[in-house]
């Protein structure tokens, strides 16, 4: 028997309405996560993601249609559910979000401490203080001083904002936490040690994360599994170990060539190209203009294949000759 | 244990450290602005003394009168010419004296800048306040109330009505109803005055269901309700001409106010977090835009003085507007000035609220408006 | 997203901005509306030179053919009214029959024309002028009605050029029982009227009948009978006859130029400023925002009637003050606050880094940043500053010499037009101030959502 | 033997907080005593972390800022003594490329436009020589094939396509010397290293010195020779890029190499050693070493008193630290 997947989506669609047209901006996603799992979407600008974790959450801008497909918590499309139910019963409770600008993600006049707290205020009817000292707990657990909370955003540094974003998406205990380019604007070592603090609460609470990123060192330090986007689609999604050592698609093993490496003598290779707009996407596979095995084939849509168990690939490569 | 009390304690000094921030930052306002009146009154004189050329008229009007005045007397008709003369320089020079014509200017308009401060505005020429007085300071305070009263409804009036409906319509964006309102908005063009006529046209003359102008029936009604209840039927159509000339901009720019506010990270954040819109509207659209809405306002308010002129010329209002009309009919120089130096005062004033205002509701107005 | 365009050609932001400026039907009333008046602009500077305005709004005797307060022709016609227009007899179109009588000639004038209108005339006066050189002629009037009856207006000399206001008759009006321009038109007046009940017109063709007596043999009499009607033309009459149709059409260059170089030189010279002060920071930018705090604490229409009273209220002056006072105004702060992140903006970091200096890069690269939002501002500010001007023409400083809206208002203010029932007086100039702030705020708030960067993702 | 193009001695900005236009409430030492110097034709990366004072370098490099104290020769001229037309003609010198490639070029002008402007800045008279160099300068940054290119207003091109115009933009004044101010960290992974090897295809083939401003290690081995690492406005640590990775000598080197990891299947398995804190504030920078409060390898009554000099462990290999004393 296989177990129910914490999360899973399936055929996710999403578009806005532009002055040009409808912009797929997530054009058939499928994933799954399970408990305890950390789950990498990694991908250039503009390939959808932040669009996916937004449409998780269901905060889209209005220009956004209405997402198409299923999100399935535990066995449940919560896609499907009425707006005030899903605020009620998965906001924040099952899934919390850490957003890419912590700098804009807090309220700019009111202090800290009654942000990160309010979601216990709200879903779960705590009083202010005790909300207020739980808050203080996480706080220390995620590294900051708890006399921080009774501040203003505009006196926390880049770093301590960004802990105290993390805080608050960790207040309530969710299953799920959504990290949307968490560390990308900040310093190396800041960097890493917001990281760690990642890895420890994965290990110490067993909370599921869905990272996502375009940073592909950044990929590695969370991610159980990791999910290649590009053009609004998945084009691999694998085991860390299987993508890190032998990706299957052309675009997994260009960009991983791309990637400035400090221990490796090799020089890094670019892309050429840049990829297609998703106002009015090529037919067939997306990739194809850019890939060094583009065949006729390609003109084609690809299929999705189970390369191995949870190792998919949207690519016509492994089906014309196995994985090359 | 040790951490409750310690996030306790921490709140209260935070207080603290807010309110000594405040304190700080209105102490400097207070000063600077101090300063900035003392500057605008000053520029005031000098135009209205045309850097002191007024003096050379004044002097031609006071030997005038005088001449004018020893002819007119019988009892300096018999008199020789040049006695005569005498008496009439020896009055110019008394006039001179009292007015202190033969000082430099420069050396006057700072008195005069002292006196305009101390609020001394000297006397009126022609007209009296209705208690009789000719003090232009009277004058002018007796009809302050009744501008006040006017203004206050109105823009109390259209501030809520058109924070409270922008933020509703932000919520039906794209709805008939608002997209009713941005059709509507260019009607702000013409200023409250002009709506007034048309009001004044149609509600008081066509259909004749309210006053054309003043603030209380005449006779004013001994009973104080039955005068409060007159009042509010005079008021009725200036605040309504006030109302309309301001409410659909209002309500226009808040609405794309808060709209651009909307698409803000943190209210994204707060809607992630699962807060019911109520909430998310009160905390984290209205209050944090509440510092620019508030200068916005008071900014607009700022303009509005100036067009209350002629809104209560218009409606026969009896506030410093028409006092200013009437100024104007009767050329009387002292009133004209102590009107715009009172003016003045009542822009200063709304500037210093609306400094406060900010630094209360912005924390970081308190902090960077310290340094920058 | 970055989705931008390779599919499409390249396209300047402006053209692209006019491009999406079409799909607003606001934008194109307004631009109609600003068409229409700029066409009547034209129209009127062309049709009316300007010292002809002038003599024309002047008034007096260029006027003394027109009725006082007379409505607009157009305003009678749609409540279904058949008030009378004015009516002119002169003694050209008369018939003349002249007989000798010891050397005297005697004339007769009958000045006919026909009354078939629902209301009275508001006014009737007669114009004579006669040539002589010594003795003045004599003339006997007299007033037959459609249906044959002779009213005897009296007998008088005649002087050079001479108006007889029967109107103002006042033995005639005791004699009619009825203000003669009434019980001269009026049916049955034997029966009597009921007190309070306004007899009715009879209609038909009228005659007045003056009999002449020169004493010269040369001496030519010319006589003119105005029966001043109750309406005239577009715009119709006020109090001193004067057409407001030449008050609305001048108005408009007036209200357009005085809008137009206020906005225009309040708008550009404050942008222009602070980006100086952006860019230069140090004391000139300090002394920029002091002026302008002291600047916002000076009340503008209140010091403009300080200069009306004390200097002079000619509208150049008035325009000046507007500007100096509008320069420094709060819109420094605004472009200040979209100027500061400019100056920190990369481009201009770049330009000084390969060599542009302070004048360029002030001009060349913060101006053209900030002109998107500066265009719909300085669009929607100049219907303000054409209220401006009529409201300082409405408190009585308009200038003295030019016919504006804002006076004819001022006028209508005066005389209690609105209490009088004369709607006209005030409803023309209004609804043209009106058309102007709504053409330009449609077009203003169109751009303002093309152009505003801010606005353009809503 | 190489001329040095760019030398820099004890090189220090300072920014001034004042209140009201004149009162003092202290200055930001954003730069602090930097010495350097840089050959021509020579690649160096300068490293460290956002507020460490690298742009701020890169600045009072081009010109931008004053320094408050110190010097920089650049082919012999002192930087602090330019003057109007000399200034000039050393900014036509420097070419300068910035992090966001999207606003370093005027949104309101064409790309033509954009790159003609350091020209007429320049005197270069005659629109016809203008067009050629602009024409010519895209084609050596890859975009001279699509005329329509030069038409395009900045929106509508891609972020490698903008950063190149940006290159081009720095080549056209026919420069000695290259700063790269985060040049590719706003640009996708698959763009980057093409614009980064467009970097060192102009600087090798017209012998232009760069300085790679930089806080991603990671690039640094494969595009420039030498490192610089930066901490709160001084150099911590300056080497060879190969000894510096082999042997960091500073303790902040180690923890910036320490936090770097390179994409592999085991980094989610151990964290990293990470010091503690966060880089000091520059208005009040602690005394001595301003790395020791948060150097794991912190000796009291050291590190805490005097600033470390210069230490040249190794040769070519320059270390600001205490430890290095004795080698």
């Amino acid at each position: 028997m296989t177990e129910i997947p914490l999360l899973e989506i399936k055929d996710l669609r999403l578009s806005y309405a532009t002055e040009r047209g409808p912009v797929w901006a997530v054009d058939g996603v499928s994933l799954e996560l399970r408990r305890g799992e950390a789950l990498v979407v990694l991908g250039e600008s503009g390939c959808g993601k932040s669009s996916l974790a937004k449409t998780l959450l269901r905060i889209l801008p209005r220009n956004a249609r209405p997402p198409g497909g299923q999100v399935w918590l535990e066995g449940v499309n919560v896609l499907a559910f009425p707006e005030e139910r899903f605020r009620r019963e998965v906001r924040w409770l099952r899934m919390s979000l850490v957003m890419q600008a912590a700098m804009n993600a807090l309220n700019p006049v009111i202090r800290v401490g009654e942000q990160v707290a309010e979601p216990l205020l709200i879903h779960r009817g705590w009083s202010k203080s005790r909300a207020l000292k739980r808050a203080a707990e996480v706080f220390v657990e995620v590294g900051i001083a708890p006399a921080f909370l009774s501040r203003y955003p505009h006196e926390l540094s880049g770093g301590m904002r960004q802990r105290a974003v993390l805080a608050m998406a960790l207040i309530a205990e969710p299953d799920l936490v959504i990290l949307d380019e968490p560390t990308s604007a900040l310093d190396v070592l800041t960097q890493a040690s917001i990281m760690n603090v990642l890895k420890r609460i994965k290990r110490e609470r067993g909370t599921s994360f869905v990272l996502i990123t375009h940073d592909v060192a950044t990929s590695s330090e969370l991610a159980d599994r990791v999910a290649l986007m590009y053009a609004g689609q998945v084009v691999e999604e694998a085991s860390a170990t299987t993508f890190f050592r032998q990706p299957a698609h052309p675009y997994s093993r260009l960009l991983m060539a791309a990637v400035p490496r400090l221990h490796q003598r090799e020089k890094p290779v670019g892309i050429a190209g840049r990829p297609p707009s998703l106002l009015d996407p090529p037919p067939g596979c997306r990739f194809a203009a850019r890939c060094p095995h583009n065949s006729p084939a390609c003109a084609q849509d690809p299929e999705v294949i189970e390369l191995a168990d949870r190792h998919r690939v949207r690519c016509w490569l492994p089906v014309g000759g196995g994985v090359p | 244990m040790m951490l409750e009390t310690g996030a306790d304690l921490n709140r209260d000094r935070a207080w603290m450290r807010d309110l000594r921030r405040l304190a700080l930052f209105v102490g400097k306002r207070l000063v600077a602005l101090v300063v900035t009146v003392l500057v605008g009154v000053y520029l005031t004189i000098l135009i209205a003394n045309m850097g002191g050329k007024v003096d050379e008229l004044r002097l031609v009007q006071i030997k005038t009168a005088a001449a004018e005045q020893i002819r007119a007397d019988p009892a300096f008709h018999d008199l020789p010419s040049a006695e005569r003369e005498a008496l009439m320089q020896a009055q110019v020079q008394l006039e001179v004296d009292r007015l202190r014509l033969d000082e430099p200017f420069i050396w006057r308009s700072f008195d005069y800048l002292y006196q305009a401060m101390r609020l001394d505005l000297g006397r009126a020429e022609e007209m009296h306040s209705d208690a009789g007085s000719r003090q232009v300071y009277n004058i002018i305070v007796e009809r302050l109330p009744a501008t006040l009263l006017l203004f206050g409804t109105a823009n109390l009036l259209v501030f809520f009505v058109s924070v409270y409906a922008a933020l509703g319509l932000s919520r039906r964006y794209g709805s008939k109803l608002d997209r009713a309102v941005i059709g509507l908005a260019p009607t702000s063009a013409a200023p409250a005055w002009f709506y007034g006529i048309f009001l004044i046209l149609l509600l008081a003359f066509v259909v004749p269901l309210f006053p054309a102008g003043g603030m209380v029936a005449v006779p004013p009604p001994d009973d104080p309700w039955a005068y409060a209840a007159s009042v509010l039927k005079h008021l009725a159509l200036p605040v309504t001409a006030m109302f309309v000339a301001q409410i659909f901009i209002s309500i226009y720019s808040w609405r794309t106010f808060f709209l651009i506010h909307a698409s803000e990270d943190y209210v994204e954040m707060a809607r992630a977090k699962g807060l019911p819109d109520r909430l998310i509207e009160q905390r984290y659209i209205l209050r944090p835009t509440l510092s620019p809405i508030v200068t916005s306002f008071l900014l607009m308010l700022i303009g509005l003085w100036s067009g209350a002129i002629i809104l209560e010329q218009v409606f026969n209002w009896p506030g410093l507007g028409t006092l200013l009309f009437e100024a104007i009919g009767h050329r009387d120089t002292p009133v004209i000035i102590g009107s715009v130096v009172i003016f003045a005062y009542l822009l200063a004033a709304t500037v210093f609220l609306l400094d406060f205002i900010y630094a209360v509701l912005d924390p970081r107005v308190r902090i960077e408006g310290g340094r920058q | 997203m970055s989705q931008n365009g390779r599919e499409r050609s390249p396209m300047s932001p402006w053209r692209e901005g006019f491009r999406r400026l079409r799909r607003y039907p606001s934008a194109l009333v307004g631009v109609l509306i600003i068409a229409g008046l700029v066409g009547t602009a034209l129209y009127a500077v062309l049709a009316m030179p300007y010292s002809e305005a002038q003599k024309l709004w002047r008034g007096g005797e260029v006027w003394y053919d027109l009725p006082v307060n007379a409505s607009p022709v157009w305003l009678d016609r749609l409540t279904g009214g058949q008030a009378p227009p004015t009516l002119k007899v002169s003694s050209r179109d008369a018939v003349t029959t002249t007989r000798e009588f010891e050397n005297v000639t005697i004339q007769q004038l009958i000045l006919p024309f026909d009354f078939y209108y629902q209301q009275f005339p508001s006014e009737l006066n007669l114009f004579l002028e006669a040539d002589f050189t010594q003795r003045q002629p004599f003339v006997r009037l007299a007033w037959h009605t459609p249906d044959g009856l002779e009213i005897p207006l009296g007998a008088r000399r005649i002087g050079a050029a001479e108006r007889i206001s029967i109107s103002q008759d006042q033995i005639l009006t005791r004699r009619l029982g009825l203000p003669p321009q009434i019980g001269l038109f009026a049916q049955d007046q034997s029966s009597g009227v009921a007190p309070g009940q306004s007899p009715a017109v009879r209609q038909g063709s009228y005659q007045l009948v003056l009999e002449t007596v020169h004493f010269e043999p040369d001496t030519e009499i010319r006589a003119e009978l105005v029966a001043y009607g109750r309406v005239h033309g577009l715009a119709g009459t006020d109090h001193q006859r004067r057409d407001l149709l030449v008050a609305l059409l001048w108005g408009t260059p007036v209200a357009l130029a005085f809008g137009l170089i206020a906005a225009v030189g309040t708008t550009v010279t404050t942008l222009v400023i602070a980006a100086a002060g952006v860019w230069y920071r140090g004391w000139l930018d300090a002394a920029i925002q002091r002026l302008t705090e002291v600047n916002i604490i000076l009340p503008l229409l209140p010091i403009l009637v300080m200069v009306g009273t004390l200097y002079s209220t000619s509208i150049w002056l008035m325009l000046g003050v507007v500007v100096a006072l509008g320069i420094f105004s709060a819109g420094i702060k605004m472009y200040r606050a979209m100027l500061l992140p400019i100056r920190e903006a990369p481009y201009i970091e770049a330009a000084r880094a390969y060599g542009a200096g302070g004048g360029r890069i002030v001009l060349r690269y913060m101006v053209p940043r900030v002109l998107p939002v500066l265009i719909p501002t300085f669009v929607t500010l100049i219907p303000t500053y054409v209220f401006l001007e009529a409201s300082l023409a409405v408190l009585g400083l308009g200038d003295p010499v030019l016919p504006t809206w804002g006076k004819v208002l001022h006028d209508a203010q005066t005389q209690s037009a609105l209490y009088h029932g004369f709607y006209y007086w005030v409803v023309g100039p209004a609804l043209l101030l009106m058309l102007t702030g709504l053409g330009f705020a449609m077009l203003g708030f169109a751009l303002d959502r093309v152009f505003n960067p801010r606005l353009r993702n809503l | 033997m190489r001329q040095p193009l760019l030398v820099v001695k004890g090189l220090q900005t300072h920014f001034e907080l004042r209140q009201w236009g004149f009162l003092r409430l202290g200055s930001v030492r954003a730069l602090d005593g930097v010495d350097f110097t840089l050959d021509a034709g020579e690649s160096a990366a300068v490293v460290g972390e956002s507020g460490c004072g690298k742009s701020t370098l890169a600045r009072t490099l081009l010109g931008i800022y004053r320094p408050t104290a110190g010097e920089a020769w650049f082919a012999g001229q002192s930087l602090a003594r330019l003057q109007g037309r000399a200034l000039k003609e050393y900014r036509a010198r420097v070419g300068y490329v910035q992090q966001d490639p999207y606003g370093a070029l005027p949104p309101f002008m064409t790309v033509r436009r954009a790159l003609a402007e350091p020209l007429i800045i320049h005197g270069v008279r005659g629109r016809a020589e203008r067009e050629r160099r602009i024409a010519a300068a895209l084609e050596e940054v890859g975009l001279g094939a699509s005329p329509e290119v030069q038409e395009s207003y900045p929106h509508q091109l891609s972020g490698g396509q903008q950063q190149r115009v940006v290159i081009a933009r720095a080549l056209l004044l026919r420069p000695r010397l290259i700063i790269a101010d985060e040049p590719v960290s706003m640009l996708d992974a698959s763009v980057r290293v093409e614009i980064l090897d467009l970097l060192q295809r102009v600087q090798t083939e017209h012998g232009i010195a760069l300085l790679y401003i930089t806080h991603d290690l990671s690039t640094v081995r494969h595009y420039a020779q030498r490192v610089m690492v930066m901490y709160a406005g001084r150099l911590a640590e300056q080497a060879p890029v190969e000894s510096l990775l082999a042997r960091p000598q500073h303790p902040y080197s180690e923890a910036l190499l320490a936090a770097l990891v390179d994409p592999e299947a085991g980094n989610a398995d151990q964290e990293r050693q990470v010091p503690q804190g966060e880089p000091p504030n520059l208005l009040n920078p602690p005394a001595g070493c301003r790395f020791h409060p948060r150097c794991p390898k912190f000796m009291a009554g050291t590190c805490d008193r005097k600033e470390p000099p210069a230490f040249e462990p190794f040769s070519g290999h320059l270390a600001a630290c205490w430890l290095r004393r004795g080698q």
